[in-house]
């Protein structure tokens, strides 16, 4: 068990590795390069103080020189520093991620629930009237765009009702829990709305076909009161496949969060990668976007993890 | 050889394909049936932009800034943007751009996943551990921000024209392909599955018996027997495809003004919502309904192809 | 013979289907005593299995069971889904064809068992559990503690069907149905499983439905043979005079078919043709098809379950003669 | 009788994970081990053991499917490698036990019949045509079958299509893996007497893999008997049904249900099958055998002769 814990970690660490030098290479193909930033707030600069300077930010070496000399600066921390906040990358980024996680795991916890409870319901009586309705429910949420979404929920909660307030994560002068709370319910049923579709259709999936196996009909056999078999028996087995889909799909939630904080103004990471990518904003993209890909590894370790620990027949070795 | 002669064969079900069974059981499926009409309708809603456009000289360009948020009238059903222009036309024509874009890069990430994962399900071994690592490593990558990146990346910076980086082909296929390049993983993934079951399947089994390579046992055997889950997995990337594309361009990203699509014409939605919300509601509800009825098609397919789905 | 604890008359099993109800099970007699063994034969969709599955009340929907099964005096067709619950597992058993599949997978084998206790004797869970450990070594499992915390599939097909029958016999019933247990099994396990069901029977005197398609594994352990055939039963009699005097042709041609492991023949007998669809032929004999001695009358009605020796029963008008 | 096909030596071994860079034991699973046994022409020869005994790997190497650990094939007379398998193929075919899995259900009957000689290169087209007519008038089908899919067609009669394709490349030796097995009783005997015709008439040898004892007294003309992968006993087939020598067989043939036969309690043998992952030491029936001494719990019987039967193949210390 360590040992396998191990070895997928290890796996990880070379998968972030490669992805590093993916995402490095990529950001320098974005337009413009730091020296133009630098250089727009400093018009008179000649061509010999430019190639000065790019030979001090060490830009005239190749690629992969300069991705390793990054890499050794990474590995001790220092990721640089955020061009547009003037501050070092982790400054700027750790309050980032600790707000995003906050939205996605509170979204995260919502939808599961939500879909286990739809999704069992549902899947009692497939091709019936509340299958179809939950069906329904769950293609809109699939289907719908999220970004769109949050503009429709701002135009009826917000600018109509003024149920919630549209943006950001506390008012002004007030910051309270009810206030604090107030702004996240309509980033939180937006990001929710979206992974619930899905997770209701894995779960009705999976139940329904454990539903048609052989043991729920020994169960059966044996007297055992119908939510018991659905309960105990069924869900039980149900589980397995769902927790690591839902596992796998929390790194996903990322994709979400990124277009909710920026319809709705949150400070949070996925706002912040978008931001220093339009703001040419090298580091802090980078170190960003391989922040996400750590979450993405790590929610994929505890899918397996998860798998090997509901399913007496995995032996994780 | 009387004695064992089989009798003659049971002709109930004989004189029916396979084809004509699923068929009729796709029409059984209500939603199924529904989205097919739905989406039928929305293609020619789109396509009717071409004889409005040659015909009756409809512009989806073309700006009048004294007619800015016009509500629907005669001339304009839909009302007119904040630039003056025609919305209804600009649906229409967005949406072309929309479904095209939405077929043709399921088309591309389709099939680079269906050789990955043919491949990787035939071979096993080492190309499959290549093959299925390397689409671990394509999953773990943060999607969105990464499509945004590859959407910024600059075109000249690898070696193409300037002219040909601003025009409009090169902003539709930027799209086409950075969209194939992330989409790609669900089918390689569930296509290696099937490859993988089908080939311990004894039918084929009998084939390499008999002296049958890779080249034959691929195209003959495996591609055949794993359509039916790779149509559906298609439909499905059709219906995420034009999501992605919607959200691409409504960051900035994607197809690039003024050519219209459902995803950036909601591009500068947000500041308008309050005082224009319906050029807000048009394109996001069009793009809901096209998705839906593409994931309800899927789910009737799905069941017209399970052969447990009998009656 | 004693009063019948199982009384079953005019049963049917149907499924709808376009045009009315396709019966797999279409109107069957019999009846079985206290602690008997009554064996039932047939081939793949004769409705044996369908059978089995409306002694228990569990027809998958939509199929339905008409007709009487009388049960201790009591008709179970029509009962209420609560009624149907106290009985099962209870009173009325089941052994399932594929221990593997029939298990839950997720659960361990000894709570599996318990969980029958738990149900219909209202026992705490620790104390069943101790019983679920008793009953695994009387089912013949060794070191029976630690097998009960194994899950199903860290054990070897033998000892899943033991473990299973234990499940089945863990409230004692009065009637124990068991659907093909020892199909899915190698010869040799199979027949320790034929032993252990004797010995069993023997200790807890339940009366035993045994279904399999193994002419040759009922003869060696049942009192009395049912042979079905396309939703009929064609010959009822007791196992000794069914294999020497054999009167329905089916079941002659079922005996001849199969080979013996002590003598060859050179071409070994055959029923041609294969089973007709059950919709096919709704009037006459469902056997004359395949039938040597099929004439016009054969085709025209259907044969009657006739008596023609003490308690041997064959549906065909050629029997009696 | 000439030698058709000699295994020599043939052992199978499957490595299960495990091994390598922090990967812990590897995990051998051997499922064949040092067997070889020869086919003549025209004979059948039987391959009996319960699952796990490595009957069906061993018919995979013989039909080409599993190349082998160790040992090696021979076909008249010529070892089979990489260079000679292609030729070869067109001589061995095989049958599976599973009907339905054994027709791919996209293609028509006829283009199932004619595959090993399209793969093969045989005929023209026409030629082809006619080959897999009167191949399915041969297994006893319409010949309107052949346009036809395998769904509209019973367990039985799809039995019959796989083996009108073994027949297709006119083989010498067909494996026929459990070709029975999932048949009803009724239609077993049909497929049974047509595997004994097809024989007759065209010169066949069948390595007939099953786990019925009562089918195999009805069509082999020899008995090889497997257990955890090893050959345990090899013998024409009245000798080894009068006189088994081996216990394993001896409790085999007993456990065989009979008509007619009430069970005698106590009889039968104990315990099940070992895991062939990891086999016990010695000869690998003692932990089950009757007979059991302290030389069967370490050394590994060799096959031989039974006493005075020179024909009669037998791996066991204590052999009758």
């Amino acid at each position: 068990m360590t040992r396998y814990i191990l070895r997928r970690i290890l796996q990880a660490l070379l998968v972030l590795l490669v992805m590093s030098f993916v995402i490095y290479s990529l950001i320098g193909l974005m337009p413009g390069d730091p020296l133009d930033i630098m250089l727009a707030s400093n018009p008179g600069a000649t061509p010999e103080v430019v190639e000065h300077l790019r030979k001090l930010y060490g830009l005239d070496q190749p690629l992969m020189l300069r991705y390793l000399r990054w890499l050794q600066d990474a590995l001790v921390g220092q990721f640089g520093y955020s061009r547009t906040h003037s501050l070092p990358v982790l400054s700027v980024l750790v309050p980032a991620l600790i707000q995003t996680c906050k939205l996605m795991i509170i979204s995260f916890i919502a939808s599961v629930i939500l879909a286990f409870i739809l999704g069992i319901l549902a899947a009692l009586k497939p091709g019936g009237i509340l299958d179809g309705v939950i069906s329904l429910f769950a293609f809109a949420g699939i289907s719908v765009p999220v970004f769109w979404l949050a503009l429709m929920m701002i135009l009826v909660f917000a600018v109509k009702l003024h149920w919630f307030p549209a943006s950001g994560i506390a008012t002004v002068g007030d910051g309270g829990f009810r206030d604090q709370a107030l702004h996240l319910v309509m980033p939180v049923i937006t990001l929710a709305l979206a992974s619930t579709g899905g997770f209701t259709r894995y779960v009705r999936a999976s139940m329904i076909e454990v539903l048609r196996m052989d043991h729920v009909r020994t169960a059966r056999a044996k007297g055992a009161a119908e939510w018991r078999v659905v309960l105990v028996h069924a869900f039980r087995n149900a589980l397995i496949p769902v927790v690591t889909i839902m596992a796998l799909s929390f790194g996903v939630l990322f994709n979400g969060a990124l277009l909710t904080e920026t319809m709705f103004a949150q400070p949070g990471m996925g706002k912040m990668i978008y931001d220093a990518i339009l703001g040419n904003d090298f580091n802090l993209a980078l170190t960003g976007l391989l922040f996400a890909t750590v979450v993405t590894l790590l929610s994929n370790l505890v899918a397996d993890l998860a798998y090997g620990w509901l399913d007496p027949r995995i032996a994780l070795t | 050889m009387s004695a064992t002669t089989a009798t003659a064969v049971p002709r109930t079900e004989a004189a029916i394909g396979p084809w004509r069974l699923r068929w009729r059981r796709f029409r059984r499926h209500r939603a199924g049936m529904a989205s097919l009409v739905v989406l039928l309708l929305l293609a020619l809603f789109c396509l009717a932009a071409i004889p409005m456009q040659h015909v009756l000289g409809m512009d989806p360009d073309a700006t009048d800034l004294l007619a800015r948020f016009d509500p629907p009238s005669a001339e304009h059903w839909l009302g007119t943007d904040e630039a003056g222009r025609d919305e209804l036309i600009r649906l229409m024509v967005g949406g072309q751009m929309s479904l095209l874009v939405g077929l043709l890069a399921t088309a591309v990430g389709g099939i680079f996943g269906l050789v990955v994962g043919v491949f990787a399900g035939y071979f096993g071994g080492r190309v499959d551990a290549l093959l299925m690592r390397f689409t671990d490593g394509m999953i773990a990558l943060p999607l969105l921000p990464l499509l945004i990146v590859l959407g910024a990346v600059d075109l000249t910076k690898l070696g193409f024209s300037s002219e040909f980086a601003r025009s409009g082909a090169a902003g539709f296929w930027r799209i086409v392909i950075i969209i194939a390049i992330v989409d790609w993983t669900a089918i390689a993934r569930l296509v290696r599955a099937a490859t993988l079951s089908i080939k311990e399947r004894d039918f084929v089994r009998a084939a390499r018996a008999s002296g049958a390579g890779p080249l034959y046992v691929m195209p003959t055997h495996i591609l055949p027997n794993v359509a039916t889950p790779i149509i559906v997995a298609f439909t499905l990337t059709v219906g995420r495809v034009i999501l992605f594309e919607s959200v691409l361009s409504f960051l900035g990203f994607g197809i690039v003004p003024p050519t219209p699509s459902w995803g950036n014409m909601l591009n500068n939605a947000q500041e308008l919502v309050t005082t224009a919300p319906a050029l807000a509601v048009y394109p996001g509800l069009l793009i809901f309904v096209t998705v839906i009825a593409v994931n309800f098609l899927g789910d009737g397919l799905q069941h017209a192809f399970d052969p447990r789905s009998e009656r | 013979m004693s009063a019948p604890l199982l009384e079953v008359r005019g049963l049917r099993v149907g499924f709808p289907r376009a045009g009315g109800l396709r019966h797999v099970v279409a109107g069957i007699d019999y009846a079985l005593s206290p602690g008997r063994t009554l064996g039932v034969v047939g081939e793949s969709g004769c409705g044996k299995s369908m059978t089995a599955l409306a002694l228990m009340g569990l027809v998958p929907p939509p199929g339905r069971a008409e007709g009487s099964i009388r049960f201790d005096g009591r008709e179970l067709i029509g009962q209420s889904a609560a009624e149907w619950r106290a009985l099962r597992g209870n009173r009325i058993a089941m052994v399932f064809q594929e221990p593997m599949t029939a298990l839950n997978p997720v659960m361990p084998v000894g709570a599996q068992i318990a969980e029958v206790q738990v149900l219909h004797k209202h026992l705490g869970w620790k104390e069943a559990g101790e019983n679920a450990v008793a009953m695994l070594e009387a089912v013949g499992i060794n070191s029976p503690r630690e097998r009960a915390r194994a899950y199903p599939h860290q054990l070897s097909g033998g000892m899943r069907q033991r473990a299973m029958i234990a499940m089945a016999l863990a409230c004692e019933p009065a009637l124990l149905v068991a659907d093909e247990p020892t199909t899915a099994l190698d010869v040799t396990i199979q027949a320790q499983i034929l032993d252990l069901m004797l010995e069993l029977q023997d200790r807890i005197g339940m009366a035993i439905q045994f279904i399999s398609h193994n002419l040759a594994v009922v003869s060696e352990i049942a009192h009395e043979i049912i042979v079905m055939y396309a939703g009929r039963i064609v010959e009822r009699a007791p196992a000794d005079a069914l294999f020497a005097n054999p009167r329905h042709p089916y079941t002659q041609g079922l005996i001849a078919t199969l080979p013996d492991p002590e003598q060859r023949v050179a071409r070994l007998p055959v029923i041609p043709g294969g089973v007709p669809d059950l919709d096919a032929g709704a009037r006459g004999c469902r056997f004359a098809d395949r039938c040597a001695l099929a004439d016009a009358g054969c085709r025209a009605a259907e044969p009657p379950a006739e008596e023609i020796a003490p308690g041997h029963f064959a549906a065909c008008f050629k029997a009696a003669a | 009788m000439n030698e058709l096909v000699a295994l020599d030596g043939i052992s199978v071994h499957f490595h299960l994970g495990g091994g390598g860079f922090l990967g812990g034991k590897p995990r051998i699973l051997r499922a064949v081990e040092n067997v070889s046994f020869a086919i003549g022409e025209g004979e059948t020869l039987a391959l009996v053991g319960e699952s796990g005994s490595g009957k069906s790997t061993l018919g995979n190497v013989v039909a080409g499917l599993q190349p082998p650990t160790a040992g090696t094939l021979r076909f008249r007379g010529r070892t089979l490698d990489r260079a000679t398998w292609p030729q070869a193929r067109r001589s061995i075919q095989i049958v599976f036990q599973d009907p339905f899995g054994a027709l791919d259900p996209r293609m028509p009957v006829s283009a199932i019949i004619a595959e090993p000689l399209r793969i093969q290169g045989i005929g023209t087209p026409a030629e082809r045509r006619a080959r897999t007519a009167a191949l399915v008038e041969q297994v006893g089908l319409p010949v309107d079958a052949l346009n036809r899919y395998p769904h509209e067609f019973s367990g039985g009669q799809r039995q019959r299509i796989a083996i009108a394709r073994a027949l297709a490349p006119d083989p010498a030796l067909i494996v026929a893996d459990e070709p029975l097995s999932a048949l009803d009783v009724s239609i077993q005997s049909q497929v049974l007497n047509l595997m004994k015709e097809l024989q007759e008439r065209l010169g066949l040898s069948y390595l007939f893999i099953s786990h019925d004892l009562a089918v195999v007294n009805h069509l082999v003309d020899r008995v090889a008997v497997l257990y955890l992968g090893r050959l345990v006993e090899l013998a024409p087939r009245q000798l080894l049904f009068d006189r088994p020598s081996h216990p394993y067989t001896q409790a085999l043939l007993h456990a065989v249900p009979r008509i007619g036969r009430k069970r005698a309690r106590g009889q039968t043998i104990k315990g099940e099958m070992p895991s062939p992952l990891n086999p016990p030491p010695g000869c690998v029936f003692h932990p089950r055998c009757p007979k059991a001494q302290d030389v069967c719990r370490t050394t590994a019987p060799i096959l031989e002769p039974a006493p005075g039967r020179a024909a009669h193949m037998s791996a066991c210390h204590f052999k009758e």
